[in-house]
């Protein structure tokens, strides 16, 4: 039996056309491309065509987009940097942040809210949606920046980020999202939704980890946060990651040509794994079920048992899931989104498992997946304090 | 974070799971907001423990915690099951991972816990 | 005519066994290395080894490395991070570095310099070396760092990093080195050097662009540059660049391999270049020629010719050399490096070339590049009216 | 930063290169320490251009720009090549790279120095 992969949320393969544009790179290919001979302007040619697949995907030009090491790098970059672009730069020091965002975000704002900066985090309600009412309540005089993400990776609740952007504008304030499980999954469009930031990152789109890309709108400065050579036009230093700019700039243009096809056929196999998971085990919970979410992803509590021994269980019979992000598997706290949707039911947190559906899931794998869990849950449940003791209350 | 080929084989085939009816003493430790919740079932009978069973909510280790720890005291004295430690159970199984000696290495707790409530309600203690 | 690459110190190709050693993480190895599952965990346990293949190559153990995306990154941390490992945090704000540093050092420290901190640019003398007086001399209550980079990407010229790392420790003072020109060429042993932290690049030894590793000598802390998740032992945030990691573990295992002989092969093409070229083309230098240097690098000025003009038709002619380092062909200024060693005769900077030799490099490409060289040298002086005005005078 | 077709056609096959032994004007601009000398010099006879020659020390926008600049004046009037601008140059080439339209491209400065010193030697400005 082939392995079922469900953690495209995690990370994906590398696709085979995204593999073929890397090869020359892995090859003759390897100039540096600030160096002025041949071997280096052939490269640097390269790497500006996929600044231009990047920048096409999201409806911009080349020039507004920065490659990096990665959405966290893209990330901490504008939570550190965005502040220089304000004549009040120090005046400017308040931020808000969505009490979901990724932990690159998340435990960012805490650590500058430790150094002095003011954060607010905005809370989800239980269904993982933001209040726009209360956002616009915890705008100050001092607020600079807005970081709101456009797709939740562990729920996959979508945010509504055009109307978040044009609140931070009306009020002078930069607006930042994390796209990095936006972009080149659903429509994104910088023109329509008018961020002044966006995070994106390879590694979720079948290009290789470890490479990421910024957009900057016009006009807008970042402090850099790696400093020193000339490269990305003084707004990142360092010698380019060309394997993965090339990766990304083609993995980008092909995820936006597939985006209405993946979004048909994914979605349907997310929508009837869900619906039978709903319907054929009991006492579970979709987290984020109710919200605007995307295609991809299915977040599901488990009442009664342990979210690791569900993923392991899973994973000793070829079921690749997680139990919240993958960066979070330093700790043993259950995640902090997932809390945010559970009222502080840490139980519902704890029992909580992400399936994320891909290019390469198939139909097949539904019904295996479908019945391998009931019958993981089953065993589990047969000796977990919790359901006996819900049994007895049944009962009594 | 890696679990050993003895934690997995307890954690994927737990020896004594399920709880004894009529058991002679009973504990149960930890909550589910840590995400761990262990409870123990002893059949005890001159001083030997006849049958364990257990009960976990919780992550694998610490389901093959409870399993081994079930496993070590069966039929031994419930004197020998008090001078049972948490770190014996871990070696017995190869060893836990850093991050889960604490959290959920708690099946030695409810052991104990459930012979203490024994000897006190038998005046014993 | 197959092209001669002689630009070794701006990057490598990818050497074949590390292409092969990548080859399976394009293809079936893709999972998260924080995944919990088969995916993740074959990931990580290669990782791991990957790591422990650094470490070994500079005589340290595995938890001593953090990968990140190159020496800029490493560098930028150290430069950011260290003060952090101080009570005295704010008090020892006094950092030491030379002025013929990595422009990711050297840019670096002129803006914190600028943001507060106290920043020495230690001179070096006309053959490119350091004063170790003068370095004892610069230091001061507030010192918190001094850091000289191992190898000279422009001269080549090897610093007594041992020495330095003394002087530093004598006084309570954190030593860093940039290696990323020395790690996998020169031996390298922190046992024996002692620093306190080490910067070190892939693409200088024949792995991919935009990866790098930091050594953290035990009992030291580095503040982040990256924070959220977990990885790397919560000193480096982000999905780990795994393609970059394994490329430079094998890279860096095969450079320690085959370093004495590659020193004595590659040293003698060098040593048999630069004696030509010295020789047959009248009116030229070496840069930093009497110092100890490495047996890659060649770094000459050709008096009454502009460098670029000689790095273009070189490039025309097959012969990849560069002018200064790759990293600052976004300005027109003379290398910062070559100007320091020049005693401020900015024409002689202009004048320089950097020859740097490696792997590939061939004895028969030498007799070719040095012809190749004369006649081009030879050309531009023929208008070069610094060179008319030399030949009057020398008449006159 | 990449030059054009017409730059390195110019750069690699300089016209005009050398000096002109009884020059009518002459003018050299820019030093070594920027990394850009340009030496121009004359043979004007009825204010027209009979011959133009350079002398370059120089970046490859340097030596092109000062080989387009005489290609474009030989045979042209000083009055004529007076006008001719910076702007112009650089177009007939195709474009300087931005970092190089400043301080590499100083031969119509030459020309235009070298025009006016003989202007005021002749008592015509
Ligand atoms: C929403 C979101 N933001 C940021 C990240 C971090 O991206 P990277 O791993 O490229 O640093 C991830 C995934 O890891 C993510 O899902
Ligand atoms: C000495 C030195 N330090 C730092 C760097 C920067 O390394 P990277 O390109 O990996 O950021 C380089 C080369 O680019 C270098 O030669």
């Amino acid at each position: 039996m082939p392995r079922i992969y469900l953690d495209y949320n995690a990370t994906t393969p590398i696709r085979p056309e995204v593999r073929d544009a890397i090869v020359p790179f892995l090859n003759e290919l390897f100039g540096n491309p600030s160096s002025r001979h041949l071997e280096g302007r052939h490269v640097k040619t390269k790497m500006e065509a996929a600044r231009a697949q990047v920048a096409a995907a999201i409806g911009t030009d080349p020039e507004r987009i920065v490659f990096n090491a990665g959405a966290t790098e893209g990330n901490v970059t504008v939570l550190r940097g965005y502040h220089i672009n304000y004549k009040e730069k120090k005046a400017r020091n308040h931020l808000i942040v969505s009490t979901v965002e990724h932990p690159c975000i998340y435990e960012t704002a805490k650590k500058m809210a430790n150094e002095g900066y003011e954060v607010t985090f905005l809370p989800v309600n239980s269904e993982g949606n933001l209040d726009l009412d209360t956002l616009s309540a915890a705008i100050k005089e001092n607020t600079g920046l807005i970081s709101v993400m456009t797709v939740n990776n562990e729920t996959g609740v979508i945010y509504p980020v055009k109307e978040i952007a044009k609140i931070a504008h009306d009020r002078g304030i930069l607006f930042h999202t994390d796209a990095a499980q936006a972009a080149g999954k659903i429509p994104f469009d910088v023109k329509e939704i008018e961020p002044d930031f966006v995070t994106m990152s390879g590694h979720k789109i079948y290009a290789p980890k470890g490479i990421g890309a910024l957009y900057i709108k016009k006009g807008r400065r970042l402090e850099p946060l790696l400093t020193g050579g000339h490269q990305e036009n003084n707004r990142r230093a360092g010698t380019e990651n060309i394997i993965g700019i090339i990766a990304m700039g083609k993995a980008l243009e092909l995820a936006v040509q597939e985006m209405a096809n993946d979004r048909e056929r994914i979605g349907a196999l997310r929508d009837e794994f869900e619906q039978r998971v709903l319907t054929e085990i009991p006492h579970t919970k979709r987290n984020g079920g109710a919200a605007n979410r995307i295609y991809t992803t299915s977040n599901i509590s488990f009442r009664f048992v342990e979210g690791e021994a569900v993923q392991l269980k899973l994973d000793y019979h070829g079921i690749a899931v997680s139990t919240g992000s993958a960066c979070s598997s330093g700790t043993l706290d259950p995640s902090h989104v997932i809390m945010a949707l559970c009222n502080g039911d840490e139980e519902e947190a704890h029992s909580s498992i992400r399936f994320s559906f891909g290019k390469y899931s198939r139909k097949e794998e539904v019904p295996v997946v479908v019945s391998r869990l009931a019958e993981i849950i089953a065993q589990l449940r047969g000796f977990s304090p919790l359901y006996d003791k819900f049994l007895q209350q049944q009962k009594g | 974070m890696e679990y050993t080929e003895k934690v997995m084989d307890h954690f994927m085939n737990p020896r004594n799971v399920g709880k004894i009816e009529n058991a002679d003493a009973v504990a149960e430790v930890g909550n589910p907001s840590c995400g761990d919740v262990i409870k123990m079932y002893l059949k005890i009978s001159n001083d030997i423990i006849e049958d364990i069973k257990f009960q976990t909510f919780g992550c694998g280790a610490a389901i093959a915690v409870s399993s081994k720890t079930t496993e070590m005291v069966k039929g031994k004295t419930i004197t020998e099951a008090l001078e049972l430690t948490r770190d014996q159970v871990a070696n017995e199984l190869g060893g836990l991972p850093a991050i889960k000696m604490h959290c959920s290495n708690l099946a030695a707790d409810a052991l104990h816990q459930a012979i203490k409530t024994y000897l006190k309600e038998h005046g014993r203690s």
